[in-house]
């Protein structure tokens, strides 16, 4: 397996290295998403299901879809110069910065079990048994709802800026088959959407991925349709936005006036109060990484009143 | 806080609170503000009068913050402080009533007396500090609210010269910080003391305590204008008539002299400056900056200039009596702080005169000014007199003492520095004077003021035939209970009497 | 749990973040409210600890290698309370600076100042990960709110800076993680040791706070971003931002990393905030524009807070130095704001922020010329103000540890401030033209009010340490070690 | 505080002058200032008459402690001068009628003449000074009364003297009491052992004021260029002040100054001799009396210088300068009254009050001269070494050269025409005139000590010696009204007013020149362009910085910064 | 030499390589996909050092980090994509000023 491993690592390098040097721009978004793929693997080969799924889900596909979004806007000048290549300098640093890098990993101890054994006794406090959510939303669930906070404020920020959406998304296609495969995708990705939210709980998976997926599916529905959204209006829209902060700082408050630390909940509600934060949190952050594909506009910030 | 001490409180306040007052009082108000400005100036008098008479009865004022743990501001009410203040509320008073009438009709008005007033407040405070920390802290403030003053006008010219003041007070201001930080490190809490509060010290760090001397003196030496830190003070000329009286007599150029003093007297103390051979440099220093002043003065003709220069030369008689180191040289130092202050004062009074009423700015423009002003020309005469030492006016008794101290501290170069200064004093003032009276006017002056009984405005004219014939009483009647000298040999008998 | 003022310090702007985004119409509402709770949430934090000494919190109930935990000692207050001054004056500020209520400001700002808060009162570097990188969209988010090409350009150098160095931050977690398995900063003090993959982590972290808290020779950064921002996001960003990164760099070195390698960084860091002040000096006084010159001079103030680390590492300064440093950065962030405020005033009013244009200026705003000219004192160090408190210590220590070039370095930077300040002011006193615009009251009075505190802040010192010594936070190891 | 009688005669002799010169500062108070001017001399009389010899008035609170009394001396020149004062006062009344400026003429008048009496009445060394030093200033007012160009020049080389003046004797004052106390009472010679320096000092701040040779030249242009009344208590009153400072601090009369005497009286000899020569050669009355003062002055100078070389000779010596002083006093001054009176036309009754005074000088007998000299030359007999040999022969000469020099000023009278104008009132002149004449001539028969010698003079020997220089000087005052003044110049060259003060003038006026053409060929600053030099450091900076921004240098500089840290860790944790 | 320390180095290559795009490139786009390859080097160097364990599951904590981690990072490319495009849009350039821009 070391071989396969191997294989997998070199790819990455290989990848990552042309995908930063190649001249054409689309192509580095492609090869980035095949680099997102390989990184799957390896997650899978290091016994990180979750990550691989996640990684799968936002590190390659969103981000993939984000990437691409962009590249609408720079596409005229999307060619790369042949500019003077790295200079010695900055290759000799970068260098040292592996060197450095590699030089104190090796001098780690062989064998660290880290806080496995710690997780895996108080594990069954927290009412889900996947030790991964369970480190996300129960023992270091601050930190989560700190990251919500950062989705929220990412289309926060996209929508301050208020940028036109990808052409192709201001002129959906008409294409026949394409909406006929979103109208028959959709219900599928929101099915495994709920499927991934609630396998989360004990098995890999959880509200990241499936929000992603859901927005995997949002964003398919823009493509043929932007109608749709519409249909929603948008102080909705913002409160799908919140809507996942919005629970977990309930969650937050709720624990704190009833007395107990902050997010501290145990035993039989604490599976329902997770379940609540992760629905909530799915929807969001759906909406959210549909909002920072769209790049901010037009609709949801009509009544933006922009002050520049 | 008891009675006596909320005194220190209110002089402060008595000029502070005005201060902030005024910078609220809408520009055309006018009749507010010289009402806020009067009371403000004629309470600050009472009180000082009042504290005067305590501590002549050997009563010591005295307040402390805590600043920082191990940091007090500390307000002390001594004989020398009052000295200092008791010539900066008098004065003020009637550098208000000049600046009223100065500025009649011109613009910025609050916000010139606004800082005229804090610039006093903090005056009153270099004068209140009771240890070095104080100190610096409103010798800091004077440096600031001096400023917006100097630049009034707002010409390019007066800007160059306010960044030129900054440059220099505000390097002085640095060095300051660092050689009271260093003391303060050598010697802990920078009470003023008499006989000094360095004790054993001086044993043990002599090399240390000279360097930080220099560093004070350089400091203190910026605003008191010693050659050659002098720059600043020809060039702030620019700055309206008021505003040079503040300059050179009741404020800035003051503190500078007054600082050095403490710093000799009160910090060092003079056995420990004897040994440690630092008040000879500075004594020498003084002198040459007497020197140069009035060699300089001399060169000069811009009458303001001209008067400048000549502050630069009568401020070191202040520092040269200071570092003579004896109780007569202290009497003689001392007393020209005050008797400086008033000459110079009136000088600058009537310099204002001439230029508001007459236009005249130069020496060469002065012919038969005596005749269509006399009554200024009469203060400005006085005024030079005394500065040349010509008895019995106010600086005939500072110069005096100063020659005695002199050769009793056995520096008979003293005398020769004091006989050069007067000749030259002498050499720039008398042609002046000369012209004022004697020369026939050389073209027509510009018309009356409409309106005015007398040659000026009145609140012009009042203020330099005050501080002359105070000049000429500070002289006269220098022997009395209540003459600058009977309180500066009071002064000097508290510094000299316990050793 | 419910007196856990910790925890509703990063719900209650969080929840108002989310509330100002939901009725964007009544974001400034929002926002002053919020801020105000903040003020009264921090001094209820500042009482509790004034009984109870160090807190420190269990969030969810679990204990800290597993969990993330609140600390608050000394410094968290400190900052906290900084974070609450400025809040209510931003707030205030803005309200008039955004003339429309609904303006993005209130929800980002408020994002702000939850990921600050969240920052200032975490004990887990991982969390401190996440807070920074909050505050660092948050702060890429405000500078670009103008959406003028320069505040794009310079939010965009904003962000690839904040990310280069959150990245290198989170490859020194990930790397003491991996050794030490643990990301509580009292675990990994008892922990670590000199092995390479800590001292790597060391580095890395170090110069990614460092890039982020703009050090001289990596603050290229910053006078752009400062100078292109919308006045109060200015004055948060010079006053807050920089300062959260050099809190997490101060716990670190002073509470993560071995000591005994403390002292052989330390001349490094004092030698680089001495350029800083005497290169950042330079600068602002060859600047053109008003801003400009503001930004430099945080660059300048940067540089004297690093000069803790030579002096702390000296047995005899280190309580000098810390209380000196603290104090200065109290000053720095009030003083700081309420120049940029003023600055944001005069551009109101002039129309443009090149000093050239600045002529008369102080006649039409007598009121911001003086908050300008009271910022000014404090950021020279002149007495009595907040900053002369602070250097006073700082010259006390390098003089007593016997670095007197500190001295010299901070005398000069306190010349060269007068100097640039100076630049400002004068032609705002010059020759008075007709400017005849109007500017809101909160806009005039809000840098007044903090100037003047900048002042009086002066006279509060044994006070206010008072409260920064609780739990003595900032003892370097090396200190205790070496000390008498 | 005793105020008695004494004490009020004593305040009011200075302090009523000093009233009358204050109110004439106030426009309205002009017209009673001048009115009081006029007798306020009668105050010093009456002082110099009335008071008693212990009696002192202290006033504390002044100055330094002013301290007025009279003793024996001091109420010799108090007498002389009050006279003098008052009469010149009266006939200044006249003089000045009509004129514009009299009122000024007025105060300068009351100022100087309060100075002249406080200097006098000065019991300590500030209060002589304060007085002097008011006196001194103020005469300057009368000196360019006129304003002529003259009279202006006058005053410029009187003024810088004065300056001169003041600031040696302050010098000379310090040095003499300094390592004793503030102040001291006078006399002041007697209590202490004076340096070189302080001596050097006094005797020159004094020797202006007394027309010391070469420290003169102020007189001959000064008394010429005042009006007549001022120039006549210029030369009869003040002068004196420089000889009573001598008297007052200089330890005349002590052991151990004979190299002090000696030079006394070289110089006094030498004044004497070229105070004749020089005014010889004038041909304005006044200034020939000028110069006759410079002479005159050289005899109390000797006088002086006697006294030093010969310490018990002192007492004597002491009245015969004092009768000098008191002689010389009242007969100049009605010289110099004459001039004014001459121009409006002389009668021969008026001939006779030129001639009275005027032989007086010469030292004829019977006159006040004789008395002064033959006191002045008693005491010169007793002189050790052969100086009583050498002034045996140098004396009598001298009284032959004055005789020629009052034969010589007689001539310029009778041409003299200037200096007065037409509104004068010859009412108050000529009474003043005559009573001063008379003055001149009388008072040394009753006043003591004056009295003494002149009952001694009455001896027929004696008027015989004393009058046979006389004869000389018929003789040779008839060639002087022969010849006109060029015969003299021939033989004595031609001597400008000032003498001195001409060429000092050149010297000055050239080093002048001198220094401003030097200091014109060396441009004042010869500093690089800094400007420029600046803005490419500026421009240099902000290339610097902008080059700090590229991300290339970005990431070397971070990455090294991390890799220095990294190293210097590691090198720590190594040791 | 096991799978653990291959990914290890690969992490340290992948940040290696990533740190000197981002700063090499002047591209905002390329300074993106750097800062992203950038991160996924942290993250796998983090989960690589965690499953350093003989036997078992390995540690669950760095991985619900590395998905904390993969969630800020998505959302900075979000913003930074954002921002690059809206400056796009109004200046034509695709790098910051200073920088060398490709045409």
């Amino acid at each position: 397996m070391i071989a396969f491993d191997f294989i997998v690592a070199a790819g990455m390098l290989l990848l990552a290295w042309h995908l930063l040097s190649c001249r054409d721009l689309f192509q580095s978004v492609v090869l980035f998403i095949s680099f997102g793929l390989l990184m799957a693997l390896a997650w899978v080969r290091l016994n990180a299901p979750d990550i691989a799924l996640a990684e799968a889900a936002i590190g390659s596909a969103m981000t993939g879809a984000l990437l691409l979004a962009a590249l609408d806007e720079f596409k005229p000048s999307a060619k790369r110069r042949n500019g003077p290549g790295p200079g010695i300098a900055s290759l000799l640093f970068c260098g040292a910065l592996g060197f450095v890098l590699a030089f104190a990993l090796l001098k780690l101890p062989p064998e660290a079990a880290g806080l496995r054994d710690a997780a895996a006794t108080e594990v069954s406090k927290t009412g889900v048994s996947n030790p991964v959510t369970a480190v996300l939303l129960s023992f270091r669930g601050y930190d989560t709802l700190l990251e919500i906070g950062v989705l929220l404020m990412a289309a926060l920020a996209v929508l301050s800026l208020g940028n036109r959406p990808p052409r192709f998304v201001l002129a959906p296609s008409r294409s026949l088959v394409l909406s006929a495969m979103v109208r028959f995708l959709l219900p599928i990705l929101v099915l495994a959407a709920g499927y991934l939210l609630w396998v989360g709980a004990d098995a890999p998976g959880g509200a990241f991925q499936a929000g992603s997926v859901l927005a995997g599916a949002f964003i398919l529905a823009a493509l043929v349709d932007t109608g749709w959204m519409s249909r929603v209006s948008d102080r909705q829209w913002r409160w799908i936005l919140a809507a996942g902060l919005g629970v977990f700082l309930a969650a937050g408050a709720g624990t704190m006036l009833s007395g107990v630390s902050l997010l501290e909940y145990r035993g039989a509600t604490s599976k329902r109060v997770i379940l609540a934060i992760e629905t909530a949190a799915a929807l969001s952050i759906g909406a959210t990484l549909l909002i920072l594909f769209l790049g901010g506009t037009g609709r949801m910030d009509t009544d933006g009143k922009d002050d520049s | 806080m008891n009675l006596q001490e909320s005194y220190l409180y209110f002089i402060l306040l008595a000029s502070l609170l005005p201060a902030v007052i005024i910078f609220f009082i809408p520009e055309q108000r006018h009749r507010l503000r010289v009402f806020v400005n009067m009371a403000g100036t004629t309470i600050k008098l009472v009180l000082v009068f009042v504290l005067m008479a305590g501590v002549r009865q050997g009563k010591v004022y005295e307040s402390r913050i805590t600043l920082l743990p191990d940091m007090d501001l500390v307000l002390h009410a001594d004989a020398l402080s009052l000295l200092f203040i008791g010539l900066s509320a008098v004065l003020w008073f009637l550098t208000t009533l000049y600046a009223i009438g100065y500025l009649e009709n011109s613009p910025h008005r609050s916000r010139f007396f606004g800082f005229f007033s804090l610039c006093v407040s903090s005056t009153v405070g270099v004068a209140l500090s009771g240890n070095l920390v104080t100190f610096v802290i409103f010798y800091e403030a004077l440096t600031l609210s001096t400023y917006p003053l100097v630049v009034h006008r707002g010409t390019p010219e007066a800007m160059k010269a306010g960044a030129t003041y900054l440059a220099y007070t505000l390097g002085g201001g640095a060095v300051l910080l660092v050689a009271v930080v260093w003391l303060r490190i050598l010697a802990g809490p920078l009470d003023f003391q008499t006989g000094g509060m360095l004790g054993d010290l001086v044993q043990t760090y002599p090399l240390e305590l000279r360097c930080i001397f220099v560093l004070l003196i350089g400091a203190l030496g910026v605003k008191a204008a010693l050659v050659p830190l002098h720059g600043w003070l020809p060039k702030a000329m620019v700055a309206p008539a008021p505003v040079s009286a503040l300059l050179h007599a009741v404020a800035v150029v003051k503190a500078g002299a007054f600082g050095i003093v403490r710093v000799l007297y009160d910090v060092y103390g003079v056995d420990p400056a004897a040994q440690l051979g630092v008040s000879t440099g500075l004594a020498v220093l003084a002198a040459v900056t007497i020197l140069w002043g009035s060699l300089r003065a001399l060169a000069q003709d811009e009458l303001k200039k001209r008067l400048a220069y000549s502050t630069v030369s009568q401020v070191s008689y202040i520092i040269l009596g200071a570092a003579i180191l004896g109780p007569v040289a202290t009497i003689g130092g001392l007393v020209h702080l005050v008797h400086q202050g008033l000459m110079k004062i009136t000088l600058f009074f009537c310099a204002g005169n001439y230029a508001e009423t007459l236009g005249v700015h130069h020496i060469h423009g002065m012919d038969g000014a005596g005749r269509r002003m006399p009554l200024t020309t009469g203060a400005f005469t006085l005024g030079a007199l005394g500065m040349i030492g010509v008895p019995p006016l106010a600086g005939f008794v500072s110069k005096w003492y100063l020659g005695i101290g002199g050769l009793r501290a056995g520096q008979e170069w003293v005398v020769a520095v004091l006989v050069a200064s007067s000749v030259l004093n002498a050499c720039y003032f008398l042609p002046i004077l000369y012209r004022a009276w004697f020369r026939e006017q050389a073209a027509a002056w510009p018309e009356e003021h409409a309106g005015s009984r007398f040659e000026a405005h009145w609140m012009l004219l009042t203020p330099p035939l005050v501080t002359a014939a105070l000049c000429i009483a500070a002289g006269v009647c220098a022997g009395s209970d209540w003459s600058p000298l009977e309180w500066v040999k009071m002064i000097t008998e508290r510094e000299y009497a316990p050793r | 749990m419910m007196a856990s003022p910790e925890a509703w310090l990063v719900l209650c702007p969080l929840a108002a973040a989310a509330l100002a985004f939901l009725w964007r119409s009544r974001g400034a509402f929002i926002g002053i409210v919020s801020a105000l709770i903040n003020g009264a949430l921090v001094a209820w934090l500042i009482a509790l600890m004034r009984t109870e000494g160090v807190r420190r919190i269990e969030i969810g109930g679990w204990s800290a290698p597993l969990g993330i935990e609140f600390y608050a000692d000394g410094l968290s207050p400190w900052m906290l309370m900084l974070a609450a001054i400025l809040g209510v004056a931003t707030a205030v500020y803005a309200r008039g600076y955004f003339k429309d209520p609904g303006s993005w400001f209130w929800p980002i700002w408020l994002m702000l100042a939850a990921a600050i808060n969240a920052l200032f009162l975490t004990r887990d570097i991982f969390n401190a990960y996440v807070c920074l990188e909050l505050l660092g969209l948050s702060s890429v988010a405000l500078i670009a709110l103008s959406g003028n090409p320069d505040a794009l350009a310079a939010a965009l150098r904003y962000f690839f800076v904040s990310m280069l160095g959150s990245l290198f931050y989170l490859l020194g977690v990930s790397l003491l993680y991996s050794a030490h398995a643990t990301v509580d900063i009292d675990r990994l003090r008892s922990l670590v040791s000199e092995t390479p993959a800590t001292l790597a982590a060391a580095a890395f972290m170090t110069v990614g706070l460092l890039l982020k808290t703009a050090l001289f020779p990596l603050h290229f950064w910053l006078p752009p971003a400062h100078a292109n921002a919308p006045a109060p996001v200015s004055a948060l960003l010079s006053g807050l931002v920089v300062k959260a990164s050099l809190y997490l760099l101060l716990r670190l070195w002073f509470e993560v990393f071995p000591g005994a390698i403390f002292a052989s960084v330390a001349p490094l860091f004092g030698l680089l905030g001495a350029a800083a002040v005497v290169w950042g000096g330079i600068q602002a006084l060859l600047q053109e524009r008003v801003k400009l010159v503001v930004a430099y001079s945080t660059v300048v103030q940067v540089g004297y807070f690093f000069l803790l680390f030579p002096l702390a590492a000296h047995p005899l300064t280190a309580e000098l130095a810390r209380q000196g440093v603290i104090y200065l950065l109290l000053a720095h962030a009030i003083a700081k704001s309420a120049a940029f405020m003023a600055a944001g005033n005069f551009i109101r009013v002039v129309g443009s922020d090149r000093l050239e244009d600045m002529k008369g200026a102080g006649t039409a705003l007598p009121v911001s010329m003086f908050s300008l000219g009271l910022a000014g004192i404090s950021l020279m160090g002149l007495p009595p103000s907040a900053g002369f408190i602070g250097k006073w210590k700082l010259f006390s220590a390098s003089l007593t540890a016997g670095q007197w070039w500190w001295t010299v370095v901070l005398a000069a930077g306190g010349l060269l401030s007068a100097a640039y300040f100076f630049r400002i002011l004068s032609p705002a006193l010059a020759e008075p033209s007709r400017l005849g615009a109007k500017i809101p009251r909160t806009m005039k009075w809000t840098p007044m009010a903090l100037a003047l505190a900048g002042v009086l802040l002066g006279f509060l010192a044994p006070q206010l340490l008072e409260i920064f010594e609780i739990g003595a936070p900032l003892r370097p190891a090396a200190a205790m070690e070496g000390g008498p | 505080m005793n105020y008695s009688v004494d004490n009020v005669l004593l305040g009011s002799a200075v302090l009523l002058p000093l009233f009358f010169a204050v109110c004439g500062l106030l426009p309205r108070m002009r017209g009673v200032a001048a009115a009081g001017t006029t007798p306020a001399g009668a105050a010093g009389l009456a002082a110099a008459l009335c008071v008693s010899a212990e009696s002192t008035l202290d006033l504390p609170w002044t100055v330094l402690g002013l301290r007025l009394g009279l003793d024996e001396t001091g109420r010799t020149f108090l007498f002389f001068s009050a006279i003098l004062w008052l009469l010149a006062g009266l006939y200044g009344r006249g003089y000045f009628r009509g004129q514009e400026r009299a009122w000024l003429y007025h105060v300068f008048y009351a100022f100087a003449m309060a100075g002249n009496f406080g200097l006098i009445l000065a019991r300590d060394a500030v209060t002589f000074y304060v007085f002097f030093a008011l006196m001194s200033f103020a005469s300057y007012g009368l000196v360019v009364h006129n304003r002529t160009d003259f009279a202006l020049r006058a005053g410029r080389i009187y003024i810088v003297l004065v300056v001169a003046g003041e600031v040696a004797l302050f010098a000379g004052l310090v040095a003499l009491i300094g390592r004793t106390g503030i102040n001291v009472t006078l006399p002041a010679g007697e209590a202490m052992a004076a340096s070189p320096a302080a001596l050097a000092l006094l005797t020159a701040g004094f020797g202006i004021k007394a027309g010391m040779l070469s420290l003169h030249t102020w007189l001959p242009l000064a008394h010429p260029a005042a009006p007549v009344p001022a120039s006549a208590v210029l030369s009869g009153a003040m002068i004196k002040a420089g000889l009573l400072g001598w008297l007052r601090f200089l330890p005349v009369g002590q052991d151990g100054y004979a190299s002090w005497g000696t030079f006394f009286i070289i110089a006094g000899l030498a004044a004497a001799f070229y105070g004749v020569a020089a005014g010889l050669v004038q041909t304005d009355p006044k200034t020939i009396l000028a110069y006759s003062s410079i002479s005159q002055m050289g005899f109390m100078t000797l006088g002086v210088g006697a006294g030093w070389m010969a310490p018990e000779l002192w007492s004597a010596l002491l009245v015969a300068v004092t009768v000098y002083a008191l002689h010389h006093g009242l007969a100049k001054g009605a010289l110099f009254l004459s001039a004014g009176i001459a121009p409006g036309g002389m009668s021969r009754w008026s001939w006779a009050g030129v001639a009275v005074p005027a032989l007086a000088l010469a030292g004829a007998p019977l006159t006040s001269g004789a008395v002064a000299k033959s006191a002045l030359k008693y005491s010169a007999h007793e002189l050790p070494g052969s100086w009583p040999a050498v002034l045996g022969v140098l004396l009598p000469v001298a009284a032959i050269a004055t005789g020629l020099l009052m034969a010589r000023f007689v001539v310029a009278l009778r041409e003299y025409h200037s200096a007065s104008h037409g509104d004068a009132d010859r009412r108050w002149m000529v009474p003043a005139w005559a009573a001063l004449v008379l003055a001149s001539v009388a008072v040394i028969w009753f006043w003591e000590p004056g009295a003494g010698f002149a009952q001694g003079t009455l001896k027929a020997g004696k008027i015989f010696k004393a009058a046979w220089p006389l004869l000389v000087v018929a003789a040779a005052g008839l060639a002087v009204y022969r010849w006109p003044p060029e015969f003299l110049t021939r033989w004595i060259g031609r001597v400008p007013p000032g003498d001195l003060v001409v060429p000092a003038e050149a010297v000055l006026l050239f080093l002048r020149r001198t220094v401003a053409r030097a200091a014109g060929r060396f441009p004042r600053r010869a500093a690089p362009d800094l400007g420029n030099l600046v803005d490419r450091v500026a421009s240099r900076m902000l290339g610097l910085e902008k080059s700090l921004g590229v991300w290339r240098r970005v990431l070397i500089v971070l990455l090294g910064l991390a890799l220095l840290l990294f190293a210097l860790s590691m090198a720590a944790a190594a040791k | 030499m096991n799978a653990v320390w291959i990914y290890l180095c690969t992490g340290a290559g992948l940040i290696a390589l990533g740190v000197l795009a981002l700063v090499r490139e002047p591209h905002f786009f390329r300074k993106v996909l750097a800062f992203n390859i950038t991160g996924s080097g942290i993250f796998l160097l983090l989960v690589a050092a965690a499953s350093r364990v003989s036997d078992g599951p390995p540690d669950p904590v760095p991985h619900a980090m590395v998905l904390t981690g993969i969630v800020v990072s998505v959302s900075a490319t979000a913003v930074g994509l954002a921002l690059a495009k809206k400056y796009h849009h109004l200046t034509g350039h695709t790098a910051l000023p200073g920088e060398e821009d490709e045409e």
